[in-house]
């Protein structure tokens, strides 16, 4: 929700904590004064910043901002319906290279931001971006988007019952299971295991058991989402939430997730490491939880990070505002501003910022997801779903077929053959 | 069986589907005044300390005025929109006995709601209108105009023709018999379509998801919002709800006497 | 007040042709009545010089203006509807000041006309109220104030009675009488009861098909039918039609008797007596077999069959005969009418 | 009889109808004429359209889930419209013999159609919720099982059924009552002078002569319930699976979230064609019961 009384109030701390802002040295923020830009987002952490903080932008710059604020699905269809029409209604916009980048690059949709990269304020530090995510967001040589944060799925669980079970976090992923019995067996009352089932969401955190277990979504040109490892994720990913997750899971997504675990019904969830602020919110869960993630499988340890980026309409027509408004979007300030929201900032200097250190301080929980999002960082890598323009399809095949063995209508071979068909001729569409 | 347990027995009946009936929208209320804490206890707390504090954090947080303003214009215009258009045409129709303008415009909602969103973005781009008033407004008007026509027409056709005649006789013209003659006898359906209008416009959020801006969403559109974070806040979301839903009910039940007659009338023609 | 001029009028609705060609020309100040059966065409006649419907062919004139393309407003008549056609959501006064409202006329100059009609009608005590508040016959008369105040050309009603109980129609029948002499407006009157259509015309129209039968006086009308239709409709009960073949002594019955005709004709042909113009007859006659008696007070009526022949006679209320007694009956003198068995026309 | 003086005054009358008419077409028309030429091309993200003849069209037919949607929305369909048809016409019998309707209950009535859709699905969110939900709580009352509910492939769709009944059951019944009152009260009476016993008198007379009443409420609910979205889009978004993927939800998805516009425009003209058939087969139907 966009938080107008927040919004007032921090955007005057804001111009207070931007000190070099106007008088850098030989950058003119208010070059672009008296333009109007109109930015999308997503109703998430990251959007709302954006939304709460414009105001300081507007004062900066003199440029007038229009943000609208939609959940991701329908910001989504407003976003396609008005770029296919090649309207200028939208200037900026937030996207999730990872799913659409290569579909949206392929129509065109992006303004390729490498050249403006250089025409920054001195404070930009664009070379401080992790170069990971810089590449992930770079299709056919063109940058499509800033990064604006990094997340990937983390396993946060509380201490307190695996303390009273004796238990730990299992070393192998093989060991989920037995971990998840033996929290049930013991403490009956919570869910022992939650992440995503929701069909179209869920590719986002399956991936990542998918490849822990030795998967590759492509392998010689073929789908390999059956292959031996791929059957034994799908049939652990399905066991763990058929048996030991939520009734009605299938409709999971974060929301369901966040507020499950936040409200302390779940004793494991697989989620977001952006849902940290979701699911400290109240305060409940600050001291008995634990960050870490998904165990090692006979793949070894892949798990997944990306990023939200933040790009630019190629049919904009305040083009020079729009970098304006992107440059500080993704400044060091803001995203220092971010990381206290609970949303890790793409820049690893960002955790030596003294209000950053104050705040991981505060709370022993922080320093914890904040470790673990650097491992993400380290070692992650952005294949949710399919590496082809039709990503967005082939996620929702693979959620047909961990659905179907979570429901328990098939087995894994049987859910996974039809799956493994359609995403053929995904594969075979893309390379035409 | 005793006429006397019969009544009994009906009534009996009645207040068990009543209460059913009634359940989910008290339901809702009731968990809209409950705390964080009573409003996921389970079982479900019945006992519990009303509080407003969803209420107040929903207007503090959200500009829930802005967005019930923008509904109350966009929905007010095209009801009038759409008497003004309906109004001529269902007396035209039930007059001339043609009824192929009224079914053309009530073809409208044969067509599933997603097949004109592509399209109406494209024209209204071009119009320079999207995110405007207008364009909601006018594509409303497409949802109260059939309203307007289906309640309107049976009315109209209800008027002895001889009284329609009498005012030609008497000297109306065709606007002037409408206006003086036909529209006064007609008043309740007037009522019903009006109010039917400006409801189905109010709640319906498909074509305002794609045409509106933050400027001009209307509140069923804002809701969206509200039902992602929902799944972490029930009571903010009820709360939400209710205000969402609140003024259809009021409007609907303070001439609850006319609907339900008008509905049971002229349905049965139409 | 005008004359009324139809001329080579033609009404078709869809393919089918309501009123294949008509002339008539109605005078000023009459009274002139439409009758015939349902579907004649009477009430469409009345509805084309209302300008309730459009001319398919030929002229309609009012006065001296032709009207045809005139709306009902233009051609400056009234007109009193069937089920009065007034408007609910008005008092009566409005119901009769809103003709004149629409004319623009002046408001005092419409008060003043509307109290001199409710006068006239009786209705003054009625002008505040609406109509659901009405009886029948209140409702009638201020249908008939509301044609009344607007002072036009013509008077046009269609079955204005019809929706009155049996004593009450007597009573306003003679009402419309007597206003429509002290008006002396050009009226012109559509029902389906001869009875109506005998005792308040001047002429009578009498309607078959959309083809005028015959015009005249009642008197004309009912001593003179133009042929059988209308010597069947005027008149209550209906005539009797007897097949006969005429000879040099009379008309010979199928089953032999022969009745004292006067005709110079041979052949077959229609005979046709009125009820009222049978009387007994001593010897010869024909027999008559009787299969009901109805007493009416006045008269008495005597249902019997003559060969397949059902017939009815009127005959005086002292006369009782008995079921299945057998009577003697023959007809007046001069009374019998004949008619061509093929076309229907009265043989002179 | 129509009611025209002149050629001239039936040209005025007609005239009324002329904005309303000019208004459709400007709004409908073109979205549909647009709609029906995209379905015949191929339009991929960003680039000009292209034609490319049935390709659209068969490749909906060859497509699982457009056979799936068939079934779903079939299934959906016909299940709430015989538990609003039945629902209502009970409710209305009670309605007609109670003979006197206080506002309260009049109230009642209308109050689940006016509620906003989108609110409904938010109500029956948080009723359902499979682990805190108070439906679960109530089925536990009567010692039952709980069930996942919008969550569960096998109960999604009667669980969006029941939603949508509780909606517009009241809505049938008043045009059923409508119906009821409207039917010869002399029919009763010569139906109880010859002896009928109560429910041969409801299957034999009152039934019979409700049809027309009934495939009116039929039609008006085989609009809205072909063209299933509101609610689904508000719960299940057509999950779980594709369990309640009816055809316009999928149509959506289609062009909202995989951005094939030619391909959904096919799915959303066969999903006109088919609404428009089934009207027109029912109203069809209607006119055969009319008595």
């Amino acid at each position: 929700m966009v938080a107008r009384l927040v919004k007032r109030v921090s955007a005057a701390a804001l111009a207070l904590s931007l000190p070099l802002g106007a008088h850098a040295a030989g950058f003119d923020w208010q070059k672009y004064k008296g333009q109007t830009l109109d930015v999308l987002v997503d109703n998430n952490p990251i959007g709302q910043v954006i939304a709460n903080n414009v105001a300081a932008f507007e004062k900066l710059t003199g440029i007038n901002v229009k943000v609208d604020i939609f959940t991701e699905q329908q910001m989504r269809q407003r976003l396609v319906t008005v770029l296919d029409s090649n309207s200028s209604q939208v200037d900026v916009f937030m996207t999730l290279p990872s799913r659409e980048g290569q579909q949206f690059s392929g129509a065109g949709w992006y303004t390729d931001l490498a050249p403006m990269t250089k025409d920054a304020s001195p404070d930009y530090d664009f070379a401080g971006l992790s170069p990971a995510l810089l590449k992930a967001a770079t299709f056919d040589g063109k940058l499509t988007s800033i990064p604006m944060n990094i997340e990937g799925p983390v396993l946060y669980y509380r201490t307190d019952i695996f303390k009273k079970c004796n238990l730990t976090v299992p070393a192998s992923l093989s060991g989920m299971l037995d971990t998840a019995k033996a929290l049930k067996k013991c403490n009956a009352a919570t869910t022992p295991f939650v992440s995503r089932g929701l069909r179209d969401a869920l590719a986002y955190t399956y991936s990542v058991f998918f490849h822990n277990m030795g998967g590759h979504y492509i392998e010689n040109g073929k789908s390999g989402l059956c292959s031996p490892a791929g059957l034994s994720a799908l049939s652990l990913y399905g066991d763990l939430q058929k048996h030991y997750g939520p009734l009605g899971v299938v409709n999971y997504s974060f929301y369901q997730i966040s507020s499950l675990y936040r409200d302390g019904r779940a004793a494991m969830a697989f989620e977001s490491s952006n849902e940290l602020s979701d699911v400290m919110q109240g305060g409940a869960r600050l001291n008995d939880t634990g960050i870490a993630l998904l165990p090692p499988g006979p793949g070894g340890s892949h798990p997944t990070a990306i990023a939200w980026g933040l790009a630019m309409s190629p049919y904009s027509t305040h083009k020079g505002a729009a970098w304006y408004l992107i440059q500080w979007a993704t400044s060091p300030a803001i995203q220092a501003k971010d990381e206290i929201a609970g949303i890790a900032a793409p820049r690893p200097a960002i955790a030596q910022d003294p209000q950053v250190k104050a705040w991981l301080a505060a709370a022993p929980v922080r320093q914890v997801w904040q470790n673990a999002v650097n491992q993400l960082a380290n070692t992650g890598t952005s294949n949710v779903g399919y590496p082809i323009t039709d990503n967005p399809e082939s996620r929702q095949y693979i959620g047909e077929a961990v659905d179907k063995v979570i429901v328990g209508s098939d087995k894994p071979d049987a859910a996974c053959a039809p799956a493994d068909q359609s995403l053929n001729a995904l594969i075979a569409k893309d390379k035409k | 069986m005793n006429k006397r347990i019969l009544h009994i027995l009906v009534v009996a009946q009645l207040v068990v589907v009543a209460l059913g009936i009634l359940f989910p929208i008290v339901w809702m209320v009731m968990s809209s005044l409950k705390s964080s804490a009573d409003v996921t206890a389970y079982p479900p707390s019945f006992l519990f300390k009303p509080t407003l504090e969803n209420y107040t954090h929903l207007l503090e947080t959200t500009p829930f005025f802005a967005y019930a303003r923008n509904s109350l214009i966009e929905s007010g215009a095209s009801t009038i929109l759409g008497l003004a258009l309906g109004i001529p045409a269902a007396y035209a129709a039930s007059v001339t006995r043609s009824s192929w303008p009224a079914l053309v415009t009530l073809s409208a909602r044969m067509a599933p709601g997603t097949l004109f969103l592509v399209p109406w973005y494209v024209v209204f781009k071009a119009l320079g209108l999207v995110g405007t008033y207008a364009a909601l407004i006018l594509t409303q008007a497409a949802i109260t105009l059939p309203i307007v026509i289906w309640v309107l027409l049976p009315a109209f056709d209800a008027i002895p023709r001889s009284i329609l005649e009498a005012a030609l006789v008497d000297g109306c013209g065709v606007l002037r018999s409408l206006w003086r003659v036909a529209l006064p006898l007609v008043s309740s359906g007037l009522v019903i379509a009006t109010i039917l209008g400006f409801v189905f416009s109010w709640n319906y959020f498909l074509f305002a998801l794609v045409l509106s801006d933050e400027g001009t969403k209307p509140l069923v559109v804002a809701a969206f919002n509200y039902i992602g974070e929902g799944s972490t806040d029930w009571g903010g979301l009820m709360a939400a709800a209710t205000l969402i839903a609140l003024p259809p009910l009021v409007l609907a039940i303070a001439v609850q006497r006319w609907l339900v007659a008008g509905l049971t009338l002229g349905a049965v023609k139409g | 007040m005008a004359s009324v001029r139809l001329q080579g009028l033609r009404k078709r609705f869809g393919t089918h042709d309501v009123i294949p060609s008509l002339d008539l020309e109605i005078n000023d100040h009459e009274f002139m009545v439409f009758v015939g059966p349902s579907g004649c065409g009477k009430s469409t006649l009345l509805r084309i010089i209302a300008g309730l419907e459009p001319i398919t062919e030929g002229d309609l004139f009012i006065g001296d203006r032709r009207v045809n393309d005139l709306t009902p407003a233009q051609r400056d008549i009234a007109m009193v509807f069937q089920d009065y056609a007034l408007y609910p959501h008005m008092t009566v006064y409005q119901n009769m000041a809103f003709g004149l409202e629409m004319r623009h006329a002046a408001k005092a100059d419409i008060e003043t006309r509307v109290l001199a009609a409710a006068r006239m009608l009786e209705i003054e005590p009625l002008l505040k109220r609406r109509p659901r508040d009405l009886s029948g016959g209140q409702r009638q008369r201020v249908a008939m104030g509301r044609a009344v105040v607007r002072d036009p050309q013509v008077f046009l009603f269609d079955e204005p009675l019809s929706n009155l109980d049996a004593q009450l129609r007597g009573q306003v029948r003679g009402e419309i009488k007597a206003l429509s002499q002290r008006l002396q407006t050009t009226m012109v009157f559509v029902t389906h009861d001869q009875v109506e259509a005998m005792t308040m015309a001047d002429r009578i129209v009498v309607l078959r098909g959309g083809v005028i039968q015959q015009v005249g006086t009642p008197e004309q009308i009912y001593s003179t039918p133009a042929n059988r239709f209308v010597a069947g409709f005027i008149g209550s009960p209906s005539m009797n039609f007897l097949p006969v073949t005429l000879e040099a002594g009379g008309a010979r019955l199928e089953d032999g008797t022969l009745l004292p005709v006067l005709t110079t004709r041979r052949g077959p042909a229609v005979l046709g007596i009125r009820p009222e113009h049978f009387e007994p007859a001593g010897e010869g006659g024909l027999a008559a077999q009787i299969l009901l008696v109805e007493p009416l007070g006045a008269d008495t009526l005597v249902h019997f069959n003559v060969g397949a022949v059902r017939c009815i006679a009127r005959v005086a209320p002292d006369t009782r005969p008995q079921m299945g007694e057998t009577l003697r009956l023959g007809v007046a003198p001069g009374k019998a009418f004949l008619f061509d068995p093929e076309s229907g026309v009265r043989l002179g | 009889m129509s009611l025209s003086a002149s050629s001239r005054q039936r040209g005025a009358i007609a005239l009324l109808s002329l904005p309303a008419v000019f208004f459709t077409a400007l709004m409908v028309v073109f979205p549909v004429g647009y709609t029906i030429w995209l379905s015949f091309r191929s339009a991929p993200l960003g680039h000009a359209t292209q034609f490319a003849g049935l390709a659209n069209y068969a490749q909906l037919f060859h497509s699982g889930s457009f056979w799936n949607s068939i079934e779903v929305s079939l299934a959906l369909y016909l299940l709430s419209l015989a538990l609003q048809l039945i629902a209502g016409t009970y409710l209305a019998l009670l309605l007609f013999h109670a003979r006197r309707m206080p506002a309260i209950l009049r109230s009642i009535l209308i109050s689940p159609f006016m509620v906003p859709p989108v609110v409904v699905g938010m109500m029956f969110l948080v009723i359902l919720d499979p682990s805190l939900g108070a439906a679960n709580w109530i089925l536990s009352l009567f010692g039952l099982p709980p069930s996942a509910w919008l969550a569960s492939p096998q109960w999604v769709i009667p669980t969006i059924a029941l939603i949508d009944t509780w909606q517009w059951t009241p809505f049938v019944a008043l045009i059923v009552l409508g119906g009821l009152q409207s039917l010869p009260p002399s029919v009763y009476e010569a139906a109880k002078i010859d002896g009928a016993p109560a429910h041969l008198v409801f299957w034999r007379i009152t039934l019979p002569l409700l049809l027309p009443t009934l495939m009116t409420a039929a039609i008006l609910r085989s609009v809205d319930l072909l063209r299933f979205f509101d609610i689904i889009y508000v719960t299940t978004q057509g999950g779980p699976l594709d369990a309640s993927d009816t055809l316009n939800v999928l149509g959506f998805h289609i062009g909202f979230e995989l951005f094939q516009f030619g391909y959904a425009s096919a799915l959303a003209v066969t999903l006109t064609a088919m609404v428009f058939g089934v009207v027109l087969s029912l109203n069809r139907l209607r006119k055969a019961v009319a008595w």
